[in-house]
């Protein structure tokens, strides 16, 4: 039913925020998001990923942010934590597990705060009942997911079965391939989750250790641009600091009938929230310049995925170039809202579909097929998880022994 | 391009968002007629023909108007006054959000989690919400079109509503006067107000006064 | 050159492996090559395996994560060998053809097997004790990654020395993000030398002779690798 | 927010509901002084709430909203329970949230508020039951209590959970039959006040909520003091007569029991030295200022 929303002049409205071109206290202009990404100049570094985090919350404006260890954020927490001493942020503090953390971000954001915060792993799922209730309390935090494997046994390796659980929070979900997506997504997410039309949570993921431990080329935006300040009252419920109306508030009552008032006013909370994922595309298209991206996908072979996979699967696309195979590649960059008519339309004459992912449960092909017709072309994987790498050659491997070439046994590593 | 039109209902059991429907909200300088991107001169005249064709029409000033907590809220209560007079519409509060107890008061209210009792109560058939939190009022006119047959309007200070019949943006009290210039000129013209004729409600500390 | 060139880096845990994949992978950026560096992702224990890689290439470089199937491994420990402390076994499991084995020992410590499953692959072995030359020059050795850089560069030229020495002083010159064993360890290596230029000089230094023997090495058994990232 | 601020606007305040009225002309705010004897005219309280009929949270809820110093610039946190079915009747702004998480919510609310209005007062006072505060939400309680955080929580204590229909709590007496405790509960009630006191509190009272004057001072002691200096906690017997089988009149009778010699709900007040400084110290300035104003007259 969605239709797919583009932005007629390339750019997101133009911030009207009263402190543009003011400075902050650390000397940072207040700037308008389109200038920050699309004119200023940008310069090359070489971080790891969570430098990275730290380099775009240093240019966020951040109010508050609150931390709590687990592998593999911790590193990116304890920098902010360094940008808090610098006096970038007001304030920051480590909370005593994720569920409080999250807690404490909803405390701060219904305060009237922007907010920021990671986690990873089983600190998404200890943290879980806070995002549901951070997107119907339409509290626009964001949180950068460094996602790791979730399940007993332990592991504390690269795997991206927790956003599946993230699916259905009402967050908006957007995943990021590169620690140069991951830099833009931070900033441009913050811009996006506070519109007034949309006002929700958003999960900025990446694949833990692939973008937040790789020391890769990242381009940045001038260190002296930061974005303009969150203005609570362009919210679209109150804030929640007695400084503006109603006075009689509650954020946010019990909607039942035991209350007295239909049940029709809660479902039609949540189709407000998912109204207002749709409501993103507008905004989250102009910025990051669509909610896929696609190369070739004229060919008869696709790979379709998002993350660390759609790299793989650009290597995989080179290999097979090398021996005469022509394959497209379609990226997804936001899983909510899901990019429904571009990667129908992205995939319309593809054959095969091949959808690699990092985790046992395929549900990024899961959502593909429910979107696509003849969704029979869809092949899920390979597939990975755990911490295991997916090697560009085992991406190779899958699409020629689907095409029916003969290829050298990948198992026993070579040995 | 989507098909769907937000037309005054009752549509459904459980109405849709119109925003799932494929509907978008309008940019800056336009405004939305039944999910139609149009330039905002054309839904001011729209909007103030609707107005005068009505039989109830109604404003539903919320507490970002309500209230006194600044300068610029004052001066749109003002501005919806006089467009309340200039219509004349009925002028009825949504004072707050919260579920009320034991119950709202249909002739002198509305609440955003049963605005229908409201609008069917008063046999309202031409609304326009200005000063409601926009999550509340998407509730309150997600409810109306799925159970009334109300035409429902809103004059949004942001990005406006798509699940409104008609929908305005970055409301000002400009915005609202233009309102108000529209409904002038069409009466000018000739265009009658169809209206039941109605005496505006007053209340006092003690309760309704006239 | 080639196209690109993959090394796996097999230490264990405090030897520095990761800060050699980060400076390798820095020094070839600094050459204005695309490169990517990242460790093995294990909890973090003095003495247990670590691993790290460094993809180094013409083009812009996409793959990540662990490296199943290298050009060039590197050993940084005996023990990786002697009591399969990898996380690939055997340590050269996914090597590919002409490839290059730097480990760091002064005996030999494979099997019969091993050479011959090597040699099948035309894979030269370079056994260079770098653990030897880093006591002998740095002093501290701490400094037998510096040597196994040295050694990789040396035999493969993928980057070269100044682009080295550049990465040297963004590492231990500046104030660098490191994560909680490695800050430690960068603490230790900095109380070792009164100053920060006498710690970048021996390290420079360190590499700088085990990069000559590497060369020499190389000249002389000329394996594959040999010159190849030039 | 100002009394000031709290102001219809003129031309739409004829066609307000005559309770948003009377709110503006008679509410306390900006009196400091306010206190339970204004329950009559202080209109930010509540006009009709939802509990059982004679339930001692309502009653509480009255002496609480009447004592805090500064209604106007108060917000509180709540969580899941009979109370968050009367905070949409209250003329303070109030967060639900979740079950449990109410003091973590308050950490981070009320640091938003020093950092936003870093000159203001912003109380943020925690309203919830004893499952919320002692069982399923005892680690954020205890967590922000070591964290030092300035604000006060209180505590319904009813020694069960009632929303849910009289299941056991960590608060309830040992041997109590109830459900989830067919054979009576095996241990003992929490000592949560003791607790506070050792996990950093500057202030812990225990009391129930027969007599108003009480109820003011524990409130007005609490929110002053973890203004200055760091957090305090009141716990409040407020029975839930209908699962201890009580009438609707009982109710009184029931706390006046359990507070006499030898009950469960003796008065007890912990203050740290540097609180009763505090306390010493806004004592001898109100006594200075009622002095200077008799002067003055």
């Amino acid at each position: 039913m969605n239709k797919q929303v583009e932005s007629p002049k390339g750019r997101i409205i133009k911030s009207r925020h009263v402190k543009l071109g003011t400075k902050n206290k650390k000397g940072q202009t207040f700037t308008d998001v389109n200038e920050m990404f699309f004119e200023a100049e940008r310069t090359a570094s070489f971080l790891t990923g969570s430098e990275v985090i730290r380099e775009a919350i240093k240019r966020a404006s951040v109010g508050m942010s609150i931390a709590y260890p687990i592998t593999p954020q911790s590193e990116a927490a304890a920098l902010i934590g360094e940008l808090y001493a610098e006096g970038y942020l007001d304030d920051y503090f480590r909370g005593e597990s994720e569920f409080a953390v999250m807690s404490q971000c909803a405390g701060a954001a219904f305060g009237g705060m922007r907010v920021f915060t990671t986690t990873a792993g089983p600190g998404t799922l200890r943290a879980m009942e806070n995002f549901s209730m951070w997107a119907g309390s339409r509290l626009p935090i964001q949180v950068c997911v460094t996602m790791r494997g979730v399940n007993s046994p332990l592991s504390i390796q690269p795997d991206t079965l927790e956003l599946s659980y993230l699916l259905e929070s009402g967050m908006l979900l957007w995943h990021a391939e590169t620690a140069q997506d991951l830099y833009d997504f931070i900033l441009k997410g913050f811009i996006v989750a506070e519109q007034p039309d949309v006002h929700l949570p958003i999960a900025v993921c990446c694949d833990g250790f692939f973008v937040t431990h790789t020391k890769d080329t990242v381009e940045l935006t001038p260190e002296d641009l930061c974005l303009t300040p969150y203005d609570p009252y362009k919210s679209p419920v109150p804030c929640m600091d007695m400084e503006c109306p109603p006075i009689r508030m509650m954020r946010d009552p019990f909607v039942m009938k035991s209350n007295y008032i239909s049940y029709s006013t809660h479902a039609s909370w949540q189709q407000e929230v998912r109204a207002a994922i749709e409501r993103s595309r507008k905004h989250t298209a102009a910025l990051i310049g669509g909610l896929i991206d696609v190369e070739n996908n004229d060919r008869d072979i696709l790979i379709v995925s998002s993350g660390t996979a759609v790299s793989q699967g650009r290597e995989a696309i080179r290999l097979l170039e090398e021996e005469g195979i022509k394959v497209g590649l379609v990226k997804i960059k936001t899983i909510r809202p899901f990019p429904h008519e571009e990667v129908r339309e992205a995939v319309k004459n593809a054959k095969h579909i091949f959808v690699p992912e990092f985790n046992m449960a395929g549900w990024l092909a899961r959502e593909i097929k429910s979107v696509i017709n003849d969704n029979d072309r869809v092949i899920c994987g390979p597939q990975v998880a755990g911490g295991m790498t997916l090697p560009s050659e085992v991406i190779v491997e899958e699409i020629k022994k689907y095409l029916g070439i003969k290829v050298g046994s990948l198992a026993g590593r070579g040995s | 391009m989507s098909q769907y039109q937000v037309k005054a209902g009752p549509e459904a059991f459980l109405a849709p968002a119109a925003a799932s429907m494929g509907i978008v909200l309008p940019d800056p300088g336009e405004a939305h007629i039944e999910g139609r991107i149009v330039p905002e001169e054309e839904a001011y005249e729209y909007a103030a023909r609707k107005f005068l064709e009505a039989k109830v029409p109604t404003i539903f000033p919320g507490p970002l108007v309500l209230w006194k907590w600044n300068e610029n809220a004052a001066a749109k209560a003002a501005a919806i006054r006089k467009l309340a007079e200039a219509i004349p519409a009925r002028l009825i509060p949504m004072a707050d959000y919260r579920p009320k107890y034991p119950k709202i008061e249909p002739a002198v209210e509305i609440n955003p989690n049963h605005p229908n009792l409201t609008i069917w109560y008063n046999k309202i058939d031409v609304c326009i919400f200005v000063g409601v939190h926009c999550h509340q009022a998407n509730l309150a006119l997600k409810i109306i079109r799925g159970g009334t047959d109300c035409y429902t309007m809103a004059m949004c200070a942001q990005a406006g509503h798509e699940d409104a019949c008609l929908s305005f943006r970055d409301a000002t009290v400009e915005k609202i006067q233009k309102l108000q210039e529209a409904v002038e000129k069409l009466k000018k013209q000739g265009v009658k107000s169809q209206a039941i004729p109605f005496e505006q409600f007053k209340t006092a500390c003690t309760g309704q006064v006239a | 050159m080639l196209k690109r060139m993959n090394i796996r880096i097999s230490g264990l845990g405090g030897q520095g492996a990761v800060t050699a994949a980060h400076i390798l992978a820095m020094a070839a950026n600094k050459d204005g090559r695309f490169s990517i560096s990242n460790p093995f992702f294990g909890a973090e224990k003095r003495m247990a395996p670590a691993e790290s890689y460094v993809r180094i290439g013409m083009e812009k470089i996409y793959d990540r994560g662990e490296l199943v199937y290298p050009d060039v491994i590197m050993v940084f420990h005996p023990q990786v060998i002697t009591q399969q402390k990898s996380y690939t076994a055997p340590f050269y499991s996914g090597i590919k053809e002409n490839g290059l084995v730097i480990i760091n020992t002064s005996v030999d410590l494979l099997s019969e097997e091993d050479h011959q499953r090597l040699a099948d692959l035309n894979v030269a072995v370079f056994n260079c004790d770098a653990t030897k030359l880093a006591m002998e020059i740095g002093g501290t050795e701490l400094s037998t990654n510096m040597a196994m850089i040295g050694a990789c560069a040396g035999v493969t030229r993928i980057v070269t020395l100044e682009a080295l020495d550049k990465a040297l002083q963004d590492r231990f010159g500046k104030k660098y993000v490191a994560s909680g064993g490695t800050a430690t360890l960068d603490e230790a290596i900095k109380k070792k030398y009164a100053k920060k230029e006498m710690l970048l000089k021996k390290n420079m230094d360190t590499i700088i002779k085990s990069y000559e023997l590497a060369t020499a090495w190389a000249d002389e058994v000329q394996p594959a690798m040999a010159g190849a990232g030039v | 927010m100002s009394k000031e601020k709290i102001q219809l606007c003129d031309d739409l305040s004829d066609i307000m509901p005559p309770e948003y009225q009377d709110l503006v002309a008679t509410a306390t705010f900006g009196n400091e002084e306010r206190g339970w004897k204004d329950i009559g005219s202080s209109k930010e309280l509540i006009e009709q709430h939802s509990l059982c009929a004679g339930c001692p949270e309502s009653i509480a809820f009255r002496y609480i909203l009447s004592s805090i110093p500064s209604p106007e610039d108060t917000v509180f946190v709540g969580s899941t329970g009979c109370t968050s079915l009367v905070f949409p009747h209250v003329a303070v702004q109030n967060i639900h949230s979740l079950f449990g998480n109410q003091n973590a919510v308050a950490s981070g609310l009320h640091r938003a508020l020093k950092c936003r209005f870093p000159d203001r007062n912003k109380d943020v006072i925690v309203l919830a039951g004893d499952g919320a505060t002692v069982d399923i939400g005892l680690d954020c309680t205890m967590q922000s209590w070591f964290r030092g955080e300035k604000f006060t929580t209180i505590c319904f204590d009813n020694e069960l959970y009632a929303n849910t229909g009289g299941q056991e709590s960590g608060l309830m007496q040992k041997g109590f039959v109830s459900k989830m405790a067919p054979v009576g509960k095996q241990f003992d009630k929490v000592r949560l006040p003791e607790i506070a006191r050792e996990a950093g509190c500057k202030y812990v009272a225990m009391l129930t909520v027969s007599k108003p004057n009480r109820v003011e001072k524990a409130i007005k002691n609490a929110v002053y003091i973890a203004r200055e200096l760091g957090p305090t906690y009141v716990q409040l017997y407020t029975p839930c007569i209908l699962e201890i089988g009580k009438q609707s009149m009982e109710g009184l009778d029931e706390m006046k029991d359990a507070e006499s010699i030898g009950g469960r709900f003796v008065m007890k007040e912990y203050i740290t030295d540097d609180a009763k400084e505090l306390l010493a110290d806004m004592e001898a300035e109100k006594k200075a200022k009622k002095k200077a104003a008799k002067a003055g007259k």
